[in-house]
């Protein structure tokens, strides 16, 4: 990962904030992002403060994808339904879910969350590095639909406020009742003084955490998140970057487009089928989808604890016994929360039975590797009343 | 027989040679542990415009080889663990053992200057403690541990007042230094970037309070004064001398070598000293080791602490210890990392022994001096009678008449079994012997050199000549400096 | 040892011996010599130098002292004794003679007036310290 | 008082003999008004064995039980027992400077032999007895330089430790000597190109640090010939003595100012330490510190003394070649009881465990994805990388797994963000190493963030 010296690469509004405050910035995706700010005591302070407490992550580098249509005709829906593989009519308004778009092969264009913000207008959340394919993806396989396909990516300016005092700073930012936004819902409301400001209670970290968009301007930016950190220094918020964000997915093994998902790794390899819904009807990639579940899995994504020395980081080989390379790791890091050093992998699925051995090539080094149930770290999540997502759902 | 003395002598320590000659290929005298990594080709990652084959002459010798060597050299040498040590301005008192064992102890020695502080407040504690204690002990304000001697401690002194001055708007160019002073004062102030000017002592042997009122001008940034002075004397007029010297912007520099007469007693910051160095190795116990290692911290009043040497110790708000480097008015860095430590340890050591009771030890090393100059007064000359302090000089004056100098003197005082006191200073004396016993010496060690000294003038009465070849029980007798300095060998280049 | 009547002397101890030509030799007198103990080094100035009267001219170490050689008077440096480096003790041996330190041109015969005669140099020494 | 011999008697008897009536009376000259009434107000007095505790206790708030790759100018070595038993001898270790030549043949033999083993390490004709360490003995080497030179300007590696630098500075500062820095090229080794512009007739001196503070072996014989070639010195600083054990010794060098430290010396936080100053013979009368040379006794016998005296402030007052009485000389004398120990092979193949350990820690440490080496040259036992993260930063997790970290080098070159000085000597284990390497690999790991 190299220092971020090309001029071309795209920059977020509050790309002067993080370079004031000392962040140490990174190429990601064509963007220039920090991957940790010392000032905050580092990537594995800042990871701890999410689990912990709280951070603040720009992740303005996302993108925006809104597609809508009339009302009558449910177009939009429509559309939503062909170009993805959860299923898009579950969602009340104010709804979010996790989703992915796939190739007709049953591969990844990108993993999306679908917000409802109307009964016939969708916001798709997608990856920075995958923002331009994904928008002319969307547009052109709505083409049959009556429904507009716009690209809004650079009109936000987003936040991910994430941990378990997330809450506490957004009740200071808001006089709306956001305590009982569910998880995965989404709403508008008056946000560090902003109007109709959308916020969503999600995030990519396992923890509780809202992620709020607000104008793309510098000032207004630059206004909010100094707003925001105000607001969450009583709790010890600091600003975080993409390591620790990278280490909090990782831990709740949540993917990462171009690590556990790819346009060569399918649903079921990436073990994402709870989100897939076959029997919803036709959508790209289903048939592909319904082939390999009969054909079999050659590999799978398994969760690994590193039980002798060594770090097993993304693309290291895995082998058996023998030494024979049957895998590769897709994402790797030392856990800060668990003080153990993990990983994701795809093995075959001999292999990958909770408890059962494999080894990782380190540095030429055959390094001893357990299967382990994921994710790796699971929060304990008050289990909300379904009166909070009625709630949810109507605020 | 003689000749059989001179025989049977061959094989005793008293024909230790050198270890080169004792040197025979493939002998070695440590081993290191077996290499746990592949070992390297140097030609090839050095390359050869790098490479060294080994070091052509070095000895190679055995372990016990190297022990007797050395353990032989050293009972050649005397030494304060084998009696009276009475060197003028030397301050040679006992050197607590327990100091030797601390400063040895996992976590002191091992430290590097340069760990992390969160790994080093053990270090940073002490350093700060014995900062406050001289504090105390001087009457000053603040304190930099930095300087690795006394001469280095003058430096030290002499820029931060030249940084002081030139704050002031001008820096100044003259340095006044007593007749009486130590050669360290001059050549340091030359360091400094000062021209010298000399200052006349009295015929007391005081400061001459007069001519030191005319000299002093705006072109004076100082006066290096040493107090009690060389003579052992205190200056009785030294707040006078001080307020001289600041009513001309200047500032009074004081020599700490004769500490030993005031800790405990009087404070130099009390009687208008602005800055001054001690020497750790004098008053302070740490050993003298045959020349060092020494520490010369200079303490300071207040308007000089802006300009210490960096690192400078700091307390942060959090409490914790730290060494500070961004000090914009600093003189700079004088010497690499953070001081002599292991000596500064020492000296902590010594005055958490005696803690208040540091008066006592200064008492007795006064009452000393007192005693063998009471005792001495009716043999030897004293060419100033003022009272003494913790030395006495006498002069050879009287001895003279027999054609026996003060060396006559010190070296058959080697026969006594005395090390010679300090011969030929201070330089107002002629043919000065400079006698400081410390408080280290019992009643019985002070009253067997009265003995010594007293026969030994005796000598030089009835029987000069032997007074004029000692000593006669040494190893080697007078040895010939003239032609070491003419045709100076200063290494070992073995035969041919 | 006397004092050479042909020379000139200063109250340093330093002595002159003028041979006719404006040209002359540079020394020190016995009893600095005396004073000094056996000389281990000479430090010697480089031929082409000119120096005033009283400048520091060379250097005469022995073990316990330095002694600054001043130049008596006004001169410049004609020719320096090098065998005084390799054989400094010919300072206590021949003071008057084999040892003189420089070889100079007289730049104002005038300033010889300011030294001392034999005789004079004399009466000044006995009392003298260094 | 356990170290004061007399008994209350005594003290009376003796005040009786000197006719006063208390011990005031001793210190009647010190006018009134300065002298205490009461006791200062100091911690103590402790019995030995609090004073044993109290330093133990602070020993426990130090770094006991840390892995340590620093160096940087103080080195971890193996030190042999003798060497410790040899300098707490009561006959060196509470001896004065040996004026008195007769009772100091110990001292003074001993010296005289770390003189030879100092010419024989590197390769100079006379070495004096100490300095008190590497950073006033290059600064001493300087004005040494400008005494034989009477020249007033030197030139400094930025390549040269920076605290030789900046102790440099302070003495020429205030000596009215003009220092210039020049910069290190691509390699970390001084610049040529930036060399020769600033060469001049004015050169009193060329100062440089090999192996210099990145760890970099100079070309000395290069470096040598620039300076000549004006006329001016060549002044080589040597921070890690033990170097010269496989290291061609810099021959060229006119002044050697060498730092002792790896010779038998704690790293004691610094200090005490040892400087040497080696020259060529003809430089030695302006070289500063004490001299021990042979001779003969009365009677004919081999015998040591202080020479070349008259060098010295208490002699030559302000026109002395240094200001430095006391010196380092018990560190000597542990330098050369250590290097006696060692012998020709010992530090031969000390050296070369050096060396390969190094070697070794580099490869393990450029097989982490992100760390490089930015510097070319051959080195010793220290080399400098580059860290996709800032050194403080990694340390600081290092830290919480009992490791102390690489020495970051932005403090003193802000040119070299995330560089870290490594530094790797016989006595870190293969353990150790490959803790480190871990460590480092999970401080980064994490950043490995690719979309």
């Amino acid at each position: 990962m190299a220092e971020s010296t090309a001029v071309n690469l795209r920059k977020t509004a509050l790309n002067g904030v993080h370079r004031a405050l000392g962040a140490k910035m990174v190429a990601f995706g064509g963007w220039e992002m920090p991957v940790e700010y010392p000032s905050s005591g580092g990537l594995v302070a800042e990871h701890k403060a999410v689990r912990t407490s709280v951070g603040v992550f720009d992740v303005s580098h996302m993108g925006d994808i809104r597609v809508y249509g009339k009302r009558a005709s449910q177009a939009a829906l429509a559309a939503l339904e062909h170009l993805t593989m959860n299923q898009v009519s579950r969602l009340a308004v104010g709804q979010a879910q996790y989703s992915a778009m796939l190739y007709p092969a049953g591969t990844f264009v990108d993993d999306v969350i679908v917000h409802r913000l109307k009964d016939q207008d969708f916001l798709l959340v997608i990856n920075a590095g995958t923002g331009e394919k994904d928008f002319h993806w969307a547009r052109d396989n709505a083409q049959d639909f009556d429904c507009e396909v716009i690209d809004l990516s650079d009109t936000y300016t987003q936040l991910a406020i994430q941990g378990p005092r997330a809450i506490d700073v957004i009740a200071k930012l808001t006089d709306s009742p956001l305590s009982r936004l569910g998880s995965y819902w989404c709403t508008y409301a008056t946000l560090a003084g902003l109007k109709d400001t959308l916020v969503a209670r999600t995030g990519y970290t396992g923890e509780d955490g809202f992620e709020i968009y607000v104008p793309s301007d510098p000032e207004t930016s630059e206004d909010v998140w100094e707003k925001v950190l105000s607001a969450g220094r009583e709790f010890g918020m600091v600003p975080c970057g993409l390591g620790a964000r990278n280490t909090l997915r990782l831990e709740a093994r949540l993917p990462l487009y171009g690590h556990e998902i790819s346009e060569s790794i399918n649903v079921w390899e990436a073990g994402l089928e709870r989100f897939c819904r076959m029997e919803k009807g036709e959508f790209i990639g289903r048939d592909a989808l319904r082939r390999a579940k009969e054909s079999g899995l050659s590999r799978t994504l398994a969760g690994l604890e590193i039980v002798e020395r060594g770090i097993a980081r993304d693309g290291y080989r895995i082998l058996d016994e023998a030494g024979n390379a049957i895998g590769a790791v897709s994402s790797g890091s030392p856990s800060p929360t668990l003080g153990k050093n993990i990983a994701l992998a795809f093995v075959p699925p001999e292999s990958a039975a909770i408890g059962s051995a494999v080894y990782v090539d380190v540095r030429g080094q055959k390094v001893k590797a357990c299967v382990v149930p994921t994710p790796f770290y699971k929060r304990l999540r008050p289990r909300p009343t379904p009166a909070d997502a009625h709630l949810g759902g109507r605020s | 027989m003689k000749d059989k003395i001179t025989e049977a002598s061959r094989h005793t320590s008293q024909n230790e040679g050198l270890i080169f000659e004792k040197s025979s290929p493939g002998k070695r005298g440590f081993d290191l542990p077996r290499l746990d990594v592949p070992v390297v080709d140097p030609a090839q990652v050095l390359g050869d415009n790098y490479r060294r084959e080994g070091v052509v002459g070095f000895p190679e010798v055995s372990e016990i080889e190297v022990l007797r060597h050395f353990t032989r050299l050293s009972r050649w040498n005397y030494a304060i663990d084998l009696g009276m040590y009475p060197l003028g301005s030397c301050t040679m008192k006992y050197n607590p053992r327990v100091n030797e064992t601390i400063a040895r102890l996992e976590g002191i020695a091992t430290e590097h200057p340069l760990q992390p502080q969160e790994v080093s407040q053990g270090c940073l504690k002490i350093l700060h403690l014995l900062e406050q204690c001289l504090a105390a002990i001087t009457g000053m304000d603040a304190l930099t541990l930095q300087p690795a001697a006394g001469a280095q401690g003058e430096l030290t002194g002499l820029l931060l007042i030249r940084s002081y001055l030139a704050s002031q708007g001008n820096p100044r160019k003259t340095v006044l230094i007593p007749d009486s002073a130590h050669g360290t004062n001059p050549a340091t102030a030359v360091i400094a970037g000062y021209r010298i000017q000399n200052i006349p002592s009295d015929s007391r042997g005081q400061i001459d309070v007069a001519k030191l009122t005319e000299v002093v001008t705006e072109d004076v940034a100082a006066l290096m004064i040493t107090n009690p002075s060389t003579l052992g004397i205190f200056e009785e007029r030294i707040s006078e001398v001080a307020d001289i010297l600041h009513r001309k912007g200047a500032l009074l520099y004081m020599d700490g070598a004769n500490m030993n007469a005031l800790a405990g007693v009087a404070r130099p910051g009390d009687f208008g000293v602005d800055v001054m160095h001690l020497n750790l190795h004098k008053t302070f116990s740490t050993p003298h080791g045959g020349g060092g290692p020494g520490a010369g911290p200079v303490a300071m009043k207040r308007i000089l602490e802006p300009f210490r040497p960096i690192p400078v110790l700091i307390e942060k708000h959090n409490g914790s210890l730290a060494l500070e480097e961004n000090r914009p008015l600093s003189i700079g860095r004088v010497k690499a990392f953070a001081g002599n430590f292991g000596v500064l340890v020492r000296a902590l050591a010594y005055i958490l022994a005696y803690g208040p009771g540091i008066r006592q030890a200064t008492e007795d090393a006064v009452l000393n001096a007192n005693y063998i100059r009471k005792h001495l007064e009716d043999v030897f000359d004293l060419p100033y009678n003022l009272p003494s302090m913790h030395e006495v000089v006498f002069s050879d004056h009287r001895q003279k008449a027999n054609g026996i100098s003060t060396l006559d003197i010190a070296k058959r005082l080697i026969d006594y079994g005395f090390h010679p006191y300090t011969t030929a200073f201070p330089l107002i004396v002629h043919g000065a012997m400079m006698i400081e016993p410390t408080e280290s010496e019992s009643k019985e060690e002070c009253d067997l050199f009265i003995e010594a000294m007293r026969a030994i003038a005796e000598e030089a009465a009835l029987d000069p000549e032997l007074v004029k070849q000692a000593p006669h029980t040494t190893r080697v007798g007078r040895l010939d400096e003239v032609t070491a300095a003419r045709k100076p060998i200063l290494r070992w280049v073995g035969k041919g | 040892m006397g004092y050479p009547g042909n020379y000139r002397y200063t109250r340093q101890h330093e002595w002159i011996e003028i041979n006719g030509t404006g040209v002359g030799s540079v020394g020190i007198t016995d009893f600095a010599q005396k004073q000094l103990g056996d000389v281990v080094f000479v430090g010697l100035p480089k031929v082409g130098t000119t120096f005033k009267g009283g400048e520091e001219l060379a250097t005469v170490e022995s073990t316990k002292a330095v002694f600054e050689v001043f130049a008596p008077l006004s001169c410049e440096v004609l020719d320096v004794n090098r065998s005084l480096e390799s054989a400094p003790e010919k300072v206590n041996a021949d003071p008057y003679g084999a040892a003189w330190f420089a070889k100079v041109r007289i730049l104002d015969p005038a300033e010889l007036e300011s030294l001392m005669d034999a005789s004079a140099y004399e009466a000044f020494c006995p009392e003298s310290k260094i | 008082m356990r170290y004061l011999p007399k008994s209350p008697i005594e003290r009376s008897q003796m005040l009786s003999a000197i006719a006063a009536r208390s011990m005031e009376d001793l210190f009647s000259s010190i006018p009134e008004r300065f002298r205490l009434r009461q006791l200062l107000d100091l911690p103590g007095p402790c019995a030995e064995s609090e004073i044993i505790q109290y330093f133990k206790e602070r020993a426990r708030e130090n770094s006991v039980g840390y892995a340590r790759f620093l160096g940087a100018g103080v080195y971890d070595h193996l030190r042999s027992v003798v060497t410790d038993t040899i300098i707490q001898r009561g006959e060196f270790l509470t001896s004065y400077t040996p004026y008195q030549a007769e009772i100091s043949q110990g001292t003074l033999q001993a010296i005289f032999e770390f003189q030879t083993l100092m010419c024989q390490l590197t390769g100079q004709e006379v070495a004096n007895a100490s300095m008190w360490d590497g950073s006033t003995a290059t600064a001493e080497a300087v004005l040494m330089a400008e005494r034989i030179t009477q020249r007033r300007r030197a030139l400094v590696a930025r390549s040269l430790h920076p605290h030789y630098r900046d102790v440099l500075n302070t003495y020429a500062r205030s000596s009215g000597l003009d220092v210039v820095e020049i910069p290190f090229d691509t390699d970390g080794a001084v610049s040529q190109q930036a060399l020769q512009a600033e060469l001049g007739e004015d050169l009193a001196a060329l100062v440089v640090g090999s192996p210099n503070f990145f760890g970099v072996l100079e070309q000395l014989p290069v470096l040598a010939q620039a300076a000549h070639s004006v006329g001016a010195l060549l002044i080589v600083a040597i921070a890690e003595g033990v170097s010269l054990g496989l290291v061609r010794p810099p021959l060229e060098a006119d002044i050697v100012a060498l730092e002792g430290q790896s010779f038998g010396l704690a790293p004691s936080y610094g200090g005490p330490f040892v400087g040497v100053i080696a020259t060529r013979e003809k430089y030695v009368r302006q070289m500063p510190g004490r001299l021990a040379g042979e001779t003969t006794d009365s009677r004919g016998r081999r015998g040591f003394v202080l020479t070349l005296v008259a060098r010295e402030q208490h002699i030559r007052r302000e026109k002395a070649t240094s200001n430095i009485c006391t010196n380092q000389a018990l560190c000597a004398l542990a330098a050369a009881v250590h290097l006696t120990l060692l012998g020709k092979d010992g530090l031969g193949e000390m050296a070369l465990q050096n060396l390969s350990k190094a070697q070794f820690a580099l490869g393990e440490l450029l097989k982490i994805p992100g760390v490089a080496r930015p510097f070319g040259a051959p080195f010793f036992n220290e080399f400098t990388l580059v860290f996709p993260r800032p050194v403080e930063t990694i340390n600081r997790e290092l830290l919480t797994k009992k490791i102390i970290g690489p020495l970051a080098l932005e403090p003193a070159y802000p040119e070299l963000p995330n560089h870290a000085l490594v530094c790797v000597t016989e006595t870190t284990t293969r353990e150790e190493i490959e803790r480190f390497a871990d460590a480092l690999d999970a401080a980064l790991a994490p950043l490995e963030v690719r979309a």
